[in-house]
């Protein structure tokens, strides 16, 4: 009974780029959720692949994964990826975790459609 | 410690519950006067370790015991800063202390952060075996002082001990 | 309730942790997908319990036990909506049920509020001695149906069961 | 050593107002603190006083019974007391206490001034 999923993944496209929009806190409950967006997504081997990360406050290491097995498959896809609205919160464990320079990350959606 | 605990948590192993323990862990934080990045840093930490009990411990069983509990340390001689300690203790697997390490953070590949992180933020990380089963990881963090620098010169990451605390 | 909790919460009677026990429940309720304005407000009858607990039980003294508890509840035929069971134990003074009531709200005057407030904001509120000491207070509340209209066709407040849950 | 007196509350004198600020939750632990500022403020018996609530994420009914005692005051004083600023969640227990009629409630600061 206890909502696992009511994480809310939004996926659009938008010219060439894949945006995968999580909402709320991707964690070990929730982040089965965001993966599967991403590989519904990464499919269709898109040619930029922008994770928007505006509407999530926190995130652990289990989301962190994620992001980062979704890179791995990018990369074999030639898919650009980009994450892009990143709260300081969620950038701390990525500098904790030392991706803040594996990972491409834009500011706002705008710039990671250039990025 | 023999004092009781000011809180203690018992939870079920079920991921539902970590955002409710990450947010009571971050207020009471907060309450003690840690800033509200160290509190949300110190929220992660915790919830890395009940991950790890969850994931590692009972194998994603839903219906272990895990047990968090808090006491609020003062300041004192030796540790002029107030703080925090977390002890959070299982029933699951035991394994070796020196077993729990994360993996060499310069390959890029999912996992084996979780450690890692725990490390970073917390002042002092101890696993041991508890006497009958189950596991317990100790874990404590200072108020960070104003006055002193991060040691290493390069580090960005915001658990760097550099952050005043803000006033209120 | 025979079942153990899903999470238990021992606390001393300290007003300082109130706000750590406020945001674990909001959390909890939040994953049992109540709403999030429901869930600020199931914080807030549990916030009026605890401190009417510390203020009348336990005369304000800091290291009473105080032990709060919480069960999702499954939707069954006669609830068909989901919910949550939260009961309050104290170790504090007993005091007959019938006592424990809200003054007159149309007098404006400090105090007097929290015992309204619980039971607008809970669908169940029971008061009870314990056998041994101190009082057990439990509260239930489900999901509002969406479809289900308030019935008081004057009231404004967000208490009311007409705002349907959001998605997430 | 838990540090109840955190909350902040900023006092401030603009025109013949005096204009209150607390910051943080007001709750059993921190509502002494919003008491003591009000009763200093009230005791200069200033024309009109304004508790600006911008700040304020959460209240119970410990902070609404400090402010009802303000009010009493306020009313002996012939001081015009307006609350601004309030969350939607902090109204609701205003309302769920049906007090929300009782206190003259603005939405700014600046309509607080002539309200
Ligand atoms: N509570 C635990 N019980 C048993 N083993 C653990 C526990 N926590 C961590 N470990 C061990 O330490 C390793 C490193 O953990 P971590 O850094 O979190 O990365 P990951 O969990 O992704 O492997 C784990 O792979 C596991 O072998
Ligand atoms: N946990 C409790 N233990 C003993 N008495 C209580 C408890 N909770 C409430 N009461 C009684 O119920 C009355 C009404 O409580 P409440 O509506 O919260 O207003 P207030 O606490 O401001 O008086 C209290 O004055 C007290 O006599």
């Amino acid at each position: 009974m206890p909502d696992d999923s009511a994480i809310n993944v939004t996926s659009e496209t938008i010219g060439n780029a894949a945006v995968v929009t999580p909402h709320g806190d991707v964690d070990l409950a929730r982040s089965p959720v965001l993966r599967n967006s991403l590989r519904q997504v990464q499919n269709a081997k898109p040619g930029r692949l922008i994770v928007d990360l505006t509407m999530v406050d926190y995130m652990d290491s289990s989301g962190v994964a994620t992001l980062v097995e979704a890179l791995q498959i990018a990369r074999k896809n030639n898919t650009r990826m980009v994450l892009c609205g990143m709260k300081d919160r969620v950038r701390s464990i990525f500098e904790i975790a030392r991706l803040d320079t594996v990972f491409s990350i834009a500011t706002s959606r705008e710039s990671a459609m250039t990025a | 410690m023999t004092t009781p605990p000011d809180i203690r948590v018992h939870l079920v192993s079920d991921p539902t519950y970590l955002s409710g323990v990450r947010d009571l862990i971050a207020a009471v934080a907060r309450r003690l006067s840690f800033s509200d990045d160290a509190c949300g840093q110190i929220a992660l930490a915790v919830d890395e370790a009940l991950a790890n009990v969850i994931r590692h411990g009972y194998d994603r069983r839903k219906d272990g015991p895990i047990t968090v509990s808090i006491w609020p340390l003062p300041g004192d001689n030796g540790h002029p800063r107030p703080g925090i300690r977390i002890v959070v203790e299982d029933e699951a697997r035991q394994v070796d202390p020196g077993q729990i390490k994360s993996r060499d953070l310069d390959q890029v590949r999912p996992g084996g952060l979780g450690v890692h992180i725990i490390r970073q933020i917390m002042d002092e990380v101890v696993y041991e075996k508890r006497t009958g089963p189950g596991m317990r990881l100790t874990l404590v963090k200072r108020v960070p002082d104003p006055a002193a620098r991060p040691t290493c010169a390069d580090c960005t990451c915001s658990s760097a001990p550099s952050k005043p605390a803000p006033n209120t």
